[in-house]
């Protein structure tokens, strides 16, 4: 049963491979090999998630080989509640991107290979319990990205793929600072690159010494690494390379970089910065919190501004994000059990968002609801599109938090976890659910009400293939916001371990 | 009295199971299965007949409540305790709104299979009725706030739906844009009232808070330097004013009338609306607690006057009977304010009734006439008999009339609000209340009568044949077949029956034993007073250490210990206990008021519409009903000034600010630091060395010789001289 | 006494094969006359001889180190793996001479003869153990290096840049030889061992007359391995000189002068605290320089060749930080990083020297859109950037990553911090040539043409390895970990 | 009888007008041979050393082996600036600034 890690891992990588293998012309072979191995993770990821021992908040399906002896460092993979819900995750998404992607017409082995390695890549992410991997895997996802976006992207892609390459690299790299200070301060040991090995405050007492001045060890550290996760949320002032990234990005690399890549960063806070640094995690987490905050109201209310759809929707998740470092920043159960709540139903609501946007933009070819000239991009969609409407509907009222829908729950227990923390970043914090509902709504309204704009004639309604990849996700958002449970036991284990050792400092 | 879950999940279910079928089947199956969901609505209603009857005509036992709790979902790990509980509360006020709700939705939904025949929304239509009618019910049963909160943001989003069903009408989006953002205001704010009291408490369930309250576990906690209780209170009413559409969040119920108009009878007449009250009388302890409870009766008075006033002139049938639905609203919301509990939810009943009722006869006079505009309408007494007998009870029941249940409600509240303004030793600003409620009746009569007969009395305008204007406020009826012949009403189950139904309700005596409604003059004996019996404020002590009972199959009997009915005349929590004779002469002086004040109108509405004696003021004041028309300038301000100046502005400012400045400078800025850096590289060589170097050879001459010799020299040797300088500064720095 | 020496010689046989082989091509050059058959075989013997060369080194790898000719040669593990690096260089640049166009079209071997000589002063450079050994091997660096600077004789570029070397290297030599004439007196001797022996008791004037002289006597090493302020010739004759010869610069000389500059670091800066500091002080303020100037400067190059050029004086910047601890670690990831830059920089020359060949320039453009154009080549190139770049799951990481390991252990965090701002900063243009390379647009689908398999073969033959040791870099470790150099 | 100190002197004035020549002179020649001049100042410096403090003959040697690189080296530098002088046709040290940014 361990393997099966090393299978949900590796597994893309030969798909890669496969897909590099198959003959030039053959494009739905690739399409179709690129599906199976998809879908056979996603069957992997259901079944660990079957086997998953809900009880404890021990690491699960662990594998240990040692892989640079000098250093300490081995190939260790395993995973906990949280992960295992973003293990889940990714597969989802991945599996329907492949679908999605289906339309892709340009070198469409290239694309496909890459969106088997990002995969692969995201997973390691989550998997790798030894920093050196973690920290391989984080830098490795920035390449296929860097591609995809480059090449598939809109016309101002290679602007936006070098923004995101060199903003995430410029935060990483203070990263491996931080990991192999840790690996010293931690005397070289067997597991001194295990991330597990370091969390629990060990470095409360240390300090060290810049040019002269000295600083305390986890301070520096902390905010070394929240520099690196930060930026990947994203969280304000850090949030400016994702406007462009996800506009210029094709469909499915929007969805993966919105669903899973933005959740790395918060991931990175739950098991590296606030376990590794508690005392520097609890003494700034006012810090952490404003600038959550921030990012809630700011990232609204430029939403609320785009003409852009898909830059709507990115301001919007800049917001829905701050919403999670808002949970984190509580340290509180249903503080912390919201945030990552919050990372999945996020990263689904988003995703449908995302792929309706493609969807659309698959008819129209552009994206505006008000075109530059001012005239309607679009118009009586609902009357043209009824399907397309009611999914539409569906993802719209999930992330902005109705009830009954998934995105509710996580934010209101973030809303638990915080208020009795900070009351006035609550009361603030409302005003970011008000306007999340403002933006949403007039973009509807916008976009599907009144008199049949007369360039959508010839849409046609959504096809059985864009059905069947929206369902799972309908459904996911319907049935987790009636029933959390299936998530919340799953995590709640490991998410109260740390609380407890937060509770600690 | 055994309750197990079978006997009360149904209420709730049934709608939900219609509601699913009909998302998923609707179109497949015959009628598109309207008929399903008015069967699940009725199936709830016999489910609700039953706990009615149990509660009713059991014994009276105003303190009888069923309390079950079931965990939702569960956070504890360790020894962190953090469960999440749902649960239903079901108490005489509960009993009697299920059975309201359940009843009169029954009816308006067999109205809509009429009514919305042969429509092209006919289907979706009845995809979110009953979702609606579940999540009212849903409302009515939950135990706590926060399943409160999960319904009622459902019931907002079937009424963003139902508004905007008629999606080929930009109005149609901009109302329900409006509707679902108004009352969002609200309801953002009662989320964190319930955050607030769930963190301090550690539940919102209605029995925790009660004893709470009672335990005076409140009492000194503060946030952001207002008192707890005053800040939650404030919250939480905040939500039910945008619920309620209270002023000032009143703007969106009038434009909800784009929706169809049975739709309009059930959401913005019957039920939703009264969410906000039904909260508001959930919490009256902490509203009393909290000392808001003349800021609620103030904001009533001024609602239920200012709706008045602009009803006044509307001459659209539904627009009327909206800003009719506002008033009355405000009525019960100070009713609530003025601390006379009981009648406040008598009226919540009452006005379900009659309004349905009135909202229904629109819809059918619309159906049948294809016309809305009452100054087109007129003598359609002899086509639409039934029609007109059922409106014209319920009209005299909202005027106020005496014998019926209007009546009855309405000025035990103008009563006590008389005995709350002028007597309970209140701010004498507070006077305030019951001369904007009485003012008010006054104008209800006038203007419901105004409508009776400009619609039913009169000669017949219909044929004019020039439909041409004023066509915006039609909903879809209105376009569709004009100048149809008016076909004359005959007896139909599906159009009339309901009205009919409904309009047996509007009779004073089924809700209390007396003709008047007042404690004197009883003829049917304090057996009849059930209602006054059964409602009174919750006695929060009662609460303290309350057991909690999981949702088990088995009911546990708290039956066993029920104290036995003591009339409560005292109205709940108004200030310290009230003096009964002062109470008394007020209801008596009330009674007589709003009696003479009702007449008044409708003889004033008499004299201009039928005798035409007087003429209309319309003419007389022509600002003044300026002022009126536009609803005295509150959408124009909202949406002009605050949305589009202000909000807009500001993001479009920092959205500005985002890409504009922050990234391009702040952001991109390093590249150009470094490019910047490169530039100055190159400006060294080719600047400093070759430009100051070759021209400056003539100027400075003897002392700098060496120096200028050096640097004009060529590059190579300027790389020498580099080497040289840089060196000497490593050796100058060598320190040991 | 005559058979000790001859003893020696047998641990010595490399360097006698590299002079062997110079003379025999020398003969040969002079001998052959048809050169269009004759340069594979002349071509393919120089290669041979220094694969026998390679086969002698990798025997010497596993001895204990021998002092040799009265202590005026080491032999240790150390030296000889930097020599395996240079010969790996200079096989691979001679081949790269072979098939590039750059150099002019008739030439038969000068380039092998040039070439193997510069590699023996090398050899002789890092495992020089006193004063004369060292100057000799700097001077014989030197003195070919201008020769093969000056390559294209017809281009007054090359003849230029071969001027500005001679006139550079003559000065920082005679400054560096000033330098080492007073240490002579100061410290009695030019045998390292006993002027080391000297030290501890040194102190007042002679200490800083000593360091002083060390200062002098850096540069001769410094302007070898090209760094700030003595880095300034390094654009000008990488951009003059042809391709190959470019590109064995940015690898044999610098890896020569890095091995004298550890092995005098620490026979000479461990034993005296005071002269440690401030050695110390010295290289670290000269690795922030020389990296922020490099990576700086590279920022704005249009000719790919400046850019690596550039680059690679940042490259060196950082693998300095490897001394500036004076410790194993510091020599272990110096030499996996000269490992690892040996094969990454090939690379890119390799494939910047066919293209600049085909279109007669190496600006950006003709990098526009390779992918379309040739796929394995644009790949391999894009992926050899981002390993120079320092990306995983590139031996480029594993090599900074190794630089960082050592520095931070030290908690010298300000100089990481300085590090890390750099390598975004190289990031930043990598990447730009990474996306004309991936992003950009051919214009017109011209596939590369001439790129003969054999080529193609050689390339990935000298990716594996960057590739390979970014994954499983263990065993190189060891390698490099086993060969720090053994004092005294 | 002179002292070390004397030598050391003359040395040091060597090397300092070395650097001069290099730096101030236009003529690659004399470039060349400022080059020289500071080759020949390290030279004496040895010889000086050796005969005053060390007394072994390191030094002597040394310096021999200076003048073997120095003539080697002159023969190449003056062998490229002769290629320079054909391809320039001046010897100025100013025409080399072909190569720069």
């Amino acid at each position: 049963m361990n393997g099966i890690l090393n299978w949900i891992l590796w597994l893309p990588i030969i798909g890669a491979i496969a897909v590099l293998a198959t003959p030039k012309a053959k494009d739905n072979a690739v399409r179709l090999v690129t599906l199976i191995t998809t879908s056979i993770t996603l069957i992997l990821s259901i079944v660990l998630y079957l086997k998953f021992d809900t009880s404890t908040a021990a690491m699960q399906f662990v594998v240990k080989i040692p892989w640079i002896e000098q250093f300490h460092i081995n190939y260790h993979l395993g995973i906990d509640g949280i992960t295992m819900l973003m293990t889940f995750l990714n597969a989802l998404l991945f599996f329907i991107c492949t679908l999605s992607s289906w339309t892709v017409e340009k070198n469409v082995k290239a694309y496909f290979a890459l969106l088997l390695m990002l995969q692969s890549s995201v997973f390691g992410v989550f998997f790798s319990l030894d920093f050196f991997l973690f920290y391989v895997y984080w830098e490795v996802m920035l390449l296929p990205m860097f591609f995809l976006i480059g090449i598939w992207g809109g016309e101002n892609r290679e602007y936006a793929a070098i923004k995101f390459f060199l903003y995430t690299f410029f935060g990483s790299i203070f990263m491996l600072v931080g990991i192999i200070a840790l690996y010293y301060a931690s005397g070289k040991g067997v597991d001194s690159f295990s991330i597990l090995a370091h969390q629990g405050g060990k470095y409360v007492n240390e300090t060290v010494s810049i040019f002269g001045h000295t600083f305390s060890f986890e301070h520096l550290f902390f905010w070394f690494m929240f520099l690196g996760f930060a930026i990947k949320v994203p969280v304000f002032p850090f949030h400016t390379w994702l406007p462009h990234a996800h506009v210029q990005a094709p469909t499915a690399v929007s969805v993966i970089l919105a669903g899973v890549l933005l959740k790395m960063g918060t991931y990175g806070f739950l098991r590296i910065a606030f376990p590794i640094f508690p005392q520097a995690a609890v003494e700034s987490s006012t810090i952490i919190a404003w600038l959550g905050l921030i990012s809630v109201i700011y990232g609204a209310f430029c939403a609320m501004a785009q003409d852009d759809v898909k830059k709507l929707v990115a301001y919007s998740s800049v917001s829905h994000m701050g919403f999670v470092m808002l949970g984190l920043s509580a340290m509180t159960t249903q503080g912390m059990n919201g945030a990552v709540l919050q990372m999945f139903n996020h990263g689904t609501s988003t995703a449908m968002m995302f792929l309706l946007i493609g969807i659309l933009y698959e008819r129209s070819h552009h994206r505006w609801i008000v075109k530059p000239d001012g005239s309607k991009g679009y118009g009586g969609l609902s009357t043209k599109l009824p399907k397309y409407t009611v999914v539409f509907i569906i993802g719209m009222f999930a992330s902005l938090g109705l009830p009954g829908l998934s995105g509710f729950i996580s934010e209101a227990l973030i809303f638990l976890g915080i208020y009795q923390k900070f009351t006035t970043i609550t009361v603030i914090a409302v005003v970011g659910l008000l306007i999340g509902a403002a933006y949403l709504l007039w973009m509807f309204k916008r976009m599907f009400f009144g008199e049949v704009n007369p360039e959508t004639e010839d849409y046609e309604d959504m096809n059985a293939r864009e059905i069947f990849y929206m369902l799972p996700l309908c459904i996911c958002v319907v049935v987790f916001g009636i029933f959390p449970s299936p998530l919340l036991n799953v995590m709640k284990a490991s998410v109260g371990q740390l609380v407890d050792l937060m509770a600690k400092f | 009295m055994e309750y197990t879950v079978g006997s009360i999940a149904p209420i709730f279910l049934s709608p939900v199971i219609a509601f699913v079928i009909n998302a998923f089947f609707g179109r497949k199956l015959p009628r598109q299965g309207d008929w399903l969901a008015t069967l699940s609505i009725f199936v709830s209603f016999i489910f609700s007949a039953r706990i009615f009857g149990d509660f009713v005509f059991g014994q009276f036992a105003t303190d009888y409540y069923i309390h079950k709790v079931f965990t939702w979902f569960d956070l504890s790990y360790g020894t962190q305790i953090y469960k999440i509980d749902m649960g239903i509360y079901i108490d005489n006020m509960a009993a009697i709104m299920l059975v309201m709700v359940s009843g009169v939705a029954t009816l308006i939904h067999l109205f809509s299979t009429w009514y919305m025949d042969h429509d092209e929304k006919h289907g979706r239509f009845f995809v979110f009725l009953p979702l609606f009618t579940s999540a009212m019910l849903g409302l009515v049963l939950s135990d706590n706030l926060f399943s409160l909160f999960i319904f009622w943001e459902i019931m907002g989003f079937c009424s963003y739906s139902l508004i905007g069903i008629y999606n080929k009408k930009e109005k149609a989006g901009d109302a329900s844009l409006k509707a679902f953002m108004t009352t969002r205001v609200g309801d953002v704010f009662l989320l964190l009232g319930i955050v607030a009291l769930w963190t301090t408490l550690g539940s919102v369930n209605y029995v925790d808070i009660y004893a709470a309250i009672a335990e005076g576990k409140f009492l000194g906690q503060t946030v952001l330097g207002i008192s707890f209780a005053t800040f939650t209170a404030l919250c939480i009413f905040l939500g039910a004013m945008g619920k309620s559409a209270q002023f000032p969040l009143q703007v969106w119920l009038p434009d909800a009338m784009m929706g169809p108009t049975p739709g309009s009878a059930l959401i913005h007449a019957a039920t939703m609306v009264t969410a906000g009250v039904w909260v508001s009388l959930r919490m009256y302890p902490l509203m009393v607690l909290g000392d808001i409870t003349w800021f609620i009766a103030v904001i009533g008075a001024i609602t239920a006057f200012g709706a008045a006033t602009i009803a006044v002139v509307q001459t659209d049938i539904k627009a009327v009977l909206a800003y009719s639905t506002l008033s009355q609203l405000g009525y019960m919301i100070m009713g609530v304010g003025v601390g006379s509990y009981n009648a406040a939810f008598m009226h919540v009943i009452t006005h379900a009734m009659f309004k349905a009722c009135l909202f229904l006869s629109a819809g059918s006079i619309i159906h049948s006439v294809h016309e809305q505009e009452m100054p087109k309408l007129g003598g359609l007494r002899k086509f639409l008999p039934y029609t007109h007998f059922a409106m014209m009870c319920c009209t005299l029941a909202i005027a106020g009339i005496p014998f019926f249940s209007g009546f009855v409600s309405k000025d035990r509240i103008l009563g006590d609000a008389l005995y709350y303004g002028f007597m309970a030793g209140q701010n004498p600003l507070l006077a305030i209340v019951p001369i904007l409620g009485f003012a008010g009746a006054g104008l209800t009569a006038f203007y419901m009568f105004r409508m009776m007969f400009m619609t039913f009395y009169g000669e017949n305008r219909t044929h004019h044949d020039d439909h041409g204007h004023g066509h915006g406020h039609h909903d879809a009826k209105g376009h569709e077949a004009h100048g149809h012949d008016i076909h004359h009403e005959h007896l139909d189950v599906r159009q009339n029956v309901p009205l009919l139904i409904l309009s047996v309700f509007t009779l004073g005596f089924w809700f209390c034993g007396t003709l008047t409604g007042q404690s004197f003059g009883k003829v049917f004996g304090a057996k009849t007073e059930w209602f006054k019996v059964l409602v009174e404020a919750p006695r929060v002590e009662r609460f303290v250490n309350h057991p909690r009972q999981e949702f088990s199959k088995v009911d546990t009997k708290e039956a066993a210990h029920l104290e036995h009915a003591h009339y409560h005349h005292q109205t709940g929590y108004a200030g310290p206990n009230p003096d009964e004779h002062k109470l008394h002469s007020a209801h008596t002086i009330g009674a007589i008021a709003s009696i003479i004040i009702a007449f008044a109108g409708v003889f004033l509405a008499f004299l201009m519409y039928i005798k035409g004696s007087v003429k209309p003021w319309a003419s007389k004041f022509p600002g003044l009903t300026k002022v009126l028309q536009n609803k005295y300038y509150f959408d124009d301000f909202y949406i002009e000034v605050l949305i589009k100046k202000g909000l807009l502005g500001l993001n479009r400012g920092l959205a500005w600010f985002d890409m504009g400045i922050y990234d391009r400078f702040a952001v991109d800025g390093w590249a150009a630091v470094n490019r910047v850096l490169f530039k100055s590289a190159k400006w060294f060589d080719n600047v400093v060395v070759d430009a100051i170097g070759v021209d400056g050879t003539g100027v400075a001459v003897n002392l700098f010789n060496l120096v200028l010799r050096i640097v004009q020299s060529g590059k190579i040797q300027f790389y020498f001289i580099m080497l040289i300088m840089v060196l000497a500064s490593y050796i100058w720095t060598v320190n040991i | 006494m005559i058979q000790q020496l001859f003893g020696f010689l047998s641990y010595y046989i490399p360097e006698i094969i590299c002079v062997v082989l110079m003379t025999t091509l020398l003969v040969a050059e002079s001998a052959v006359k048809d050169e269009h058959a004759s340069r594979g075989k002349i071509i393919g013997y120089a290669l041979g001889m220094l694969a026998l060369c390679l086969f002698f080194l990798i025997q010497n790898m596993s001895e204990a180190p021998i002092y040799i000719f009265h202590n005026a040669i080491t032999i240790d593990p150390f030296s000889t793996l930097i020599k395996i690096i240079m010969v790996l260089g200079t096989m691979g640049t001679i081949f790269l001479s072979y098939s590039s166009k750059d150099i002019y079209s008739n030439l038969k071997s000068e380039f092998a003869i040039m070439a193997v000589g510069v590699l023996t002063g090398g050899m002789l450079l890092a495992s020089a153990n006193n004063m004369l050994t060292l100057y000799l091997g700097i001077e014989t660096l030197s003195i070919l290096s201008y020769v093969m600077s000056s390559f294209k004789r017809d281009e007054s570029t090359s003849t230029e840049a071969g001027l500005k070397y001679v006139l550079y290297g003559g000065l920082s030599a005679g400054v560096a030889l000033y330098g080492i004439s007073h240490l002579y007196g100061i410290l009695g001797s030019i045998q390292f061992v006993e002027m080391v022996a000297k030290l501890p008791g040194l102190e007042g004037t002679n200490l800083v007359l000593v360091m002083i002289s060390f200062i002098l006597f850096f540069v001769g090493l410094g302007y070898k391995i090209s760094v700030f302020p003595f880095h300034m010739w390094t654009p000008d004759v990488y951009q003059g000189a042809p391709i190959p010869v470019t590109a064995f610069f940015a690898i044999i000389p610098k890896m020569a002068g890095l091995a004298a500059l550890v092995r005098v670091s620490f026979i000479f800066f461990t034993s005296n605290a005071a002269l440690n500091v401030s050695w110390v002080g010295l290289m670290l303020v000269i690795s922030a320089m020389t990296m922020t100037v490099g990576n700086v400067t590279a920022i704005g190059q249009t000719s790919v060749k400046r850019l690596l050029a550039f680059s690679s004086i940042g490259h060196v910047g950082l693998m300095i930080l490897g001394i500036v601890t004076l410790n194993d670690e510091g020599v272990r990831a110096i030499l996996f990083y000269g490992i690892v830059y040996m094969f990454m920089t090939l690379i890119a020359f390799y494939i910047t020297s066919h293209l600049s060949d085909m279109y007669g320039t190496d600006s950006y453009d003709v990098f526009k859109g390779l992918i379309y154009k040739h796929p394995t080549m644009a790949i391999i190139m894009a992926a050899v950037l981002f390993s120079l770049a320092g990306m995983p799951p590139f031996s480029g990481f594993v090599a900074k990553f190794n630089i960082f390991a050592v520095i931070i252990e030290k908690k010298l965090y300000g100089i990481a911090i300085v590090a890390a701002i750099n390598s975004v900063i190289a990031l930043y243009y990598y990447v730009k040539l990474a996306k004309t390379i991936i992003l950009g647009q051919a214009d017109g689908e011209v596939k590369v043409a001439g790129f003969t398999p054999a080529n193609q073969a050689v390339i990935i033959a000298l990716f594996i390895p960057v590739l390979f040791l970014g994954i499983f870099w263990e065993k190189v470790m060891t390698i490099s970990g086993n060969a720090v150099l053994f004092i005294k | 009888m002179m002292s070390l100190a004397s030598y050391l002197i003359i040395s040091l004035i060597l090397f300092v007008v070395g650097l001069m020549v290099m730096i101030s002179r236009k003529n690659i020649v004399a470039i060349l041979l400022g080059i020289e001049l500071i080759l020949n100042a390290a030279a004496l410096n040895f010889v000086a050393y050796s005969r005053y403090v060390t007394n072994n003959l390191d030094g002597h040697i040394f310096s021999l082996f200076i003048i073997v690189i120095a003539a080697a080296e002159a023969a190449v530098g003056l062998a490229i600036v002769i290629r320079f002088f054909q391809i320039k046709e001046t010897i100025h040290v100013d025409e080399a600034t072909q190569l720069r940014n």
